[in-house]
């Protein structure tokens, strides 16, 4: 598969994953996860509100940059996505730094709103393109965010699943750990094994993951594509480059 | 009312805390090569919630002492150069925090309030290091319930790049309540903002909406272009060819240095 | 997207909970009646923070169980005889608070926190009879520092009167922030407008820095003057001379009586 | 003294408090504690700003009706004014209403935000047209908002004074009493005695109120009626009616 159609499968994917919400918040530079937003929006209906945040024209906050943690705290929110530097088989997240903190090496930008909404958005939804054991580690260096909490701490929300540019896991809150649904075109047990630095649980006959259908790919060029444009000028230029090859 | 850039930040002293915006958000980037050419040094720097080129500028110019916030980001021209080099070689404090707690922080200290408390954060290896929060019980649950406590920070000044000042002094920001928050949990605020507003901001009652009243500002100054090379919500786009020559530059300590004589010191002070 | 105010009514069930703003806000008079045309009782009265002739029409037409407010109100037309006649009867349960602690219990509730602490208070009577205030030592204090935590209060709807809405459900309250507030506490909000916006309130920015987000809004109803006989504050003066009339009447529970057949039995139902 | 003549005396006599203050704010329904911001922003240059509560042209808040109350704790609200249906000798007021809470007969209002910015405005004035035992008793029925708390009580504000139709007291946050400062034209101390429900300090010799000075009424004629106009239409009808009975 192409890089770009890898793109567009993952989109779609994502898209299936949001039919049932009401409200998506998603991140300034998260393009893949805005489009399938945006496309889920536009194929189901819902979600019915989709909030790009950073962006001035897809945002409907006007409360303040305070307002997506207040919304998330009243239950407003259903579905968000979080991504990490590391990212270990509890679903904990390290988004500070390898190494010891405080000097780590590198250091990446610091851990966002992650250690608050991973709490409270009921459909926490990982997204890493990347499926390397230098990111799907054992046990984080840093825990930005913690994948799962005891039963004493107040927790509406927590990770869904994790999704990568090789598999879709999902994670089982009970058991603190993550079973593999699907594995992408391309890819194999085998290679899911070698490549992931913690354990979790698989069925031998894992199957693949379903490709998209040609409506929904059709829904994306067609009826989508605009929005798209209007929020990832420059991603839909990539996404969008050669229409022939997706259709 | 409104003041020269240099006189704006002149009420900036060495050893004072100032809280800035998120890129998004309105960056005073004149201000804070203004800041590097007054050679204000010891800040400790507050970004609301996160911060980027401004803090990776004034860290890598040795202004600032520490640094509190949730992220420092140059978004798609990420890693910070300067920032990476501070936390290797610990030549800043850092206080790690997650935005929220940034936010709450502040809106303690608007409501005059010595904390808010927060959900969240237990289990975050963010809780044992950070130096001033706290992990009590509910006093209002029977059962076991731990909540976080976020002491207030009130800042000494906000900075921030606004699109309209009027004469009296009155910000327009917007939507950007933040910025309204920022203001009322500081000292004071300092403002630079794009363009003159004839008239009285408070007297239309759609632009009251989004104005930040003159009480809360200490001194604003007439600044056009003042978020380059970043983007200004209300203006301008980022100054991308600049971004990607600064990340070049800044690679090295030696290029770093080479910037701020090219782009800062040798801008003159309005 | 908007509907009618008899259809805005009937999402208010007997036993909820119904914040309410204050006269200068913007005050669902309309609505009100027409609650108690749909009979709906035992509601419990939210005066944000403090209540007038809203909260006077429901207590006398015995739609309320509790009010919790700072204070009610019908200003120069005082005291206000229905609410009188209750207190002494105890005929409704009171919850008596001060001003910013209404705003800290909805803001608490907004943030999605258990409580906010808040200073003042401590020394009033209010302290001895409200359930649900609780005095604690300031868990960040070294001396001896007590201060009192306001529990959230969580409406199940936020109902008021508002100058724009559009077809999106997108609100425009200007200033009136508290309004927002109430909103976002609330399961949702019920808002009448005085008129229909053509076009999305969001996409204008100056708009937008007022507007509340159709997020929060359950359902909204264009009801022009439907803060009669109360003033709005954008647009209509108050309608003193029925005001006089109203207090005149209501001096005695038949002259009540005979208020609500005239002027909310007689009423259509929009 | 003219009722007419009483009332340009007290707005005169409170524009005199409010010179060293930067900044206001005004109930609604206080005409003249808003008239004499007003005449001081006028004749003093300060109060520089004046906020009257309520009023939609002169009330410069723009956060909501939480701001008056985020902005006295700020600090950034120098004098308020405070009443009470009863204010006793320790400049407790009573908000609430006569007899046992909660069946108070009668009822008044109720406590307003006097529980709070009682504590956080430093210069608090106590205004009551009115003086009489009964509003000036010797024990609230019940306390609104306490003259003082005990050292460990945060506190930074509270009451300068009192000021009625008959004296200005100021009150002395040692003792916690009322000490009696000037007794307006038309009074006298044994009216005063014979009409105050509390026990107070008091000079044998106290003297009378300084009149206005007729430079201030004026100013209070020409240059802040149209303001004044603006805010309390009715009231400036009452107090303008007959101008030359003024000046």
């Amino acid at each position: 598969m192409t890089d770009i159609n890898t793109k567009i499968e993952l989109i779609c994917f994502i898209a299936n994953l949001l039919k049932d919400t009401n409200h998506v918040a998603v991140g300034a530079a998260s393009p893949i996860p805005g489009a399938a937003a945006l496309l889920a929006k536009e194929v189901y209906g819902s979600p019915r509100h989709v909030n790009i945040l950073g962006s001035v024209k897809n945002n409907f906050f006007t409360n303040g940059a305070q307002e997506l943690f207040d919304c998330a705290a009243q239950g407003r929110i259903d579905a968000f996505f979080l991504s990490g530097g590391q990212i270990d088989g509890s679903a904990n997240i390290n988004l500070m730094g390898v190494g010891d903190y405080p000097t780590n090496s590198p250091r990446w930008s610091g851990t966002f709103g992650s250690a608050y909404l991973y709490f409270l958005i009921p459909k926490v939804i990982l997204f890493r393109e990347e499926h390397s054991r230098r990111v799907l580690v054992d046990k984080v260096d840093f825990i930005s965010a913690p994948g799962a909490s005891e039963d004493n701490i107040y927790r509406t929300g927590g990770p869904y699943g994790l999704l990568t540019n090789k598999a879709f896991f999902k994670f089982n809150k009970q058991t603190r750990r993550f079973s593999l649904q699907s594995i992408h075109e391309g890819s194999s047990l085998e290679d899911i094994l070698n490549n992931t630095g913690f354990s979790f649980d698989y069925q031998p006959n894992t199957p693949q993951t379903v490709l998209s259908s040609q409506k929904m790919r059709q829904t994306l060029q067609q009826n989508t594509r605009p929005k798209i444009e209007e929020v990832y000028p420059q991603f839909a230029r990539t996404l969008f480059a050669n229409t022939e090859q997706t259709s | 009312m409104t003041t020269s850039l240099r006189e704006l930040v002149a009420h900036i002293e060495s050893g004072m805390s100032v809280a800035v915006p998120t890129d998004y958000s309105g960056v005073a980037m004149s201000a804070i090569r203004e800041i590097i050419r007054q050679d204000i040094k010891k800040l400790h720097l507050i970004g609301v919630p996160t911060c980027g080129l401004q803090a990776e500028l004034l860290i890598g110019a040795g202004a600032v002492e520490v640094f509190e916030s949730s992220a420092l980001t140059l978004g798609e021209y990420n890693p910070a150069p300067c920032f990476s080099r501070a936390v290797k070689n610990s030549t800043i404090k850092l206080i790690d925090a997650t935005c929220p707690a940034i936010h709450a922080a502040l809106q303690a200290s608007q409501k005059g309030i010595p904390f808010m408390p927060l959900r969240g954060i237990i289990g975050s290896d963010l809780l044992n290091h950070h130096p001033n929060w706290k992990t009590i019980q509910n006093p209002l649950a029977e059962q076991e319930d731990p909540i976080v406590i976020i002491p207030a920070i009130k800042p000494d000044f906000a900075l921030f790049h606004a699109p309209l000042v009027d004469e009296h002094g009155n910000v327009w920001v917007g939507r950007r309540k933040e910025l309204v928050t920022m203001s009322q949990a500081s000292r004071g605020a300092l403002v630079t903002a794009e363009k003159l507003y004839e008239g009285n901001l408070l007297e239309d009652e759609k632009l009251a909406a989004g104005t930040l009243p003159s009480l809360y500002v200490t001194a604003s100054a007439v600044t056009p272009n003042g978020s380059w090379p970043l983007s200004f919500w209300h203006g301008r786009d980022e100054d991308s060819e600049h971004l990607k020559l600064y990340c070049k530059m800044a690679k090295t300590e030696e290029g770093f240095r080479e910037y701020l004589d090219q782009f800062v010191f040798q801008e003159v002070s309005q």
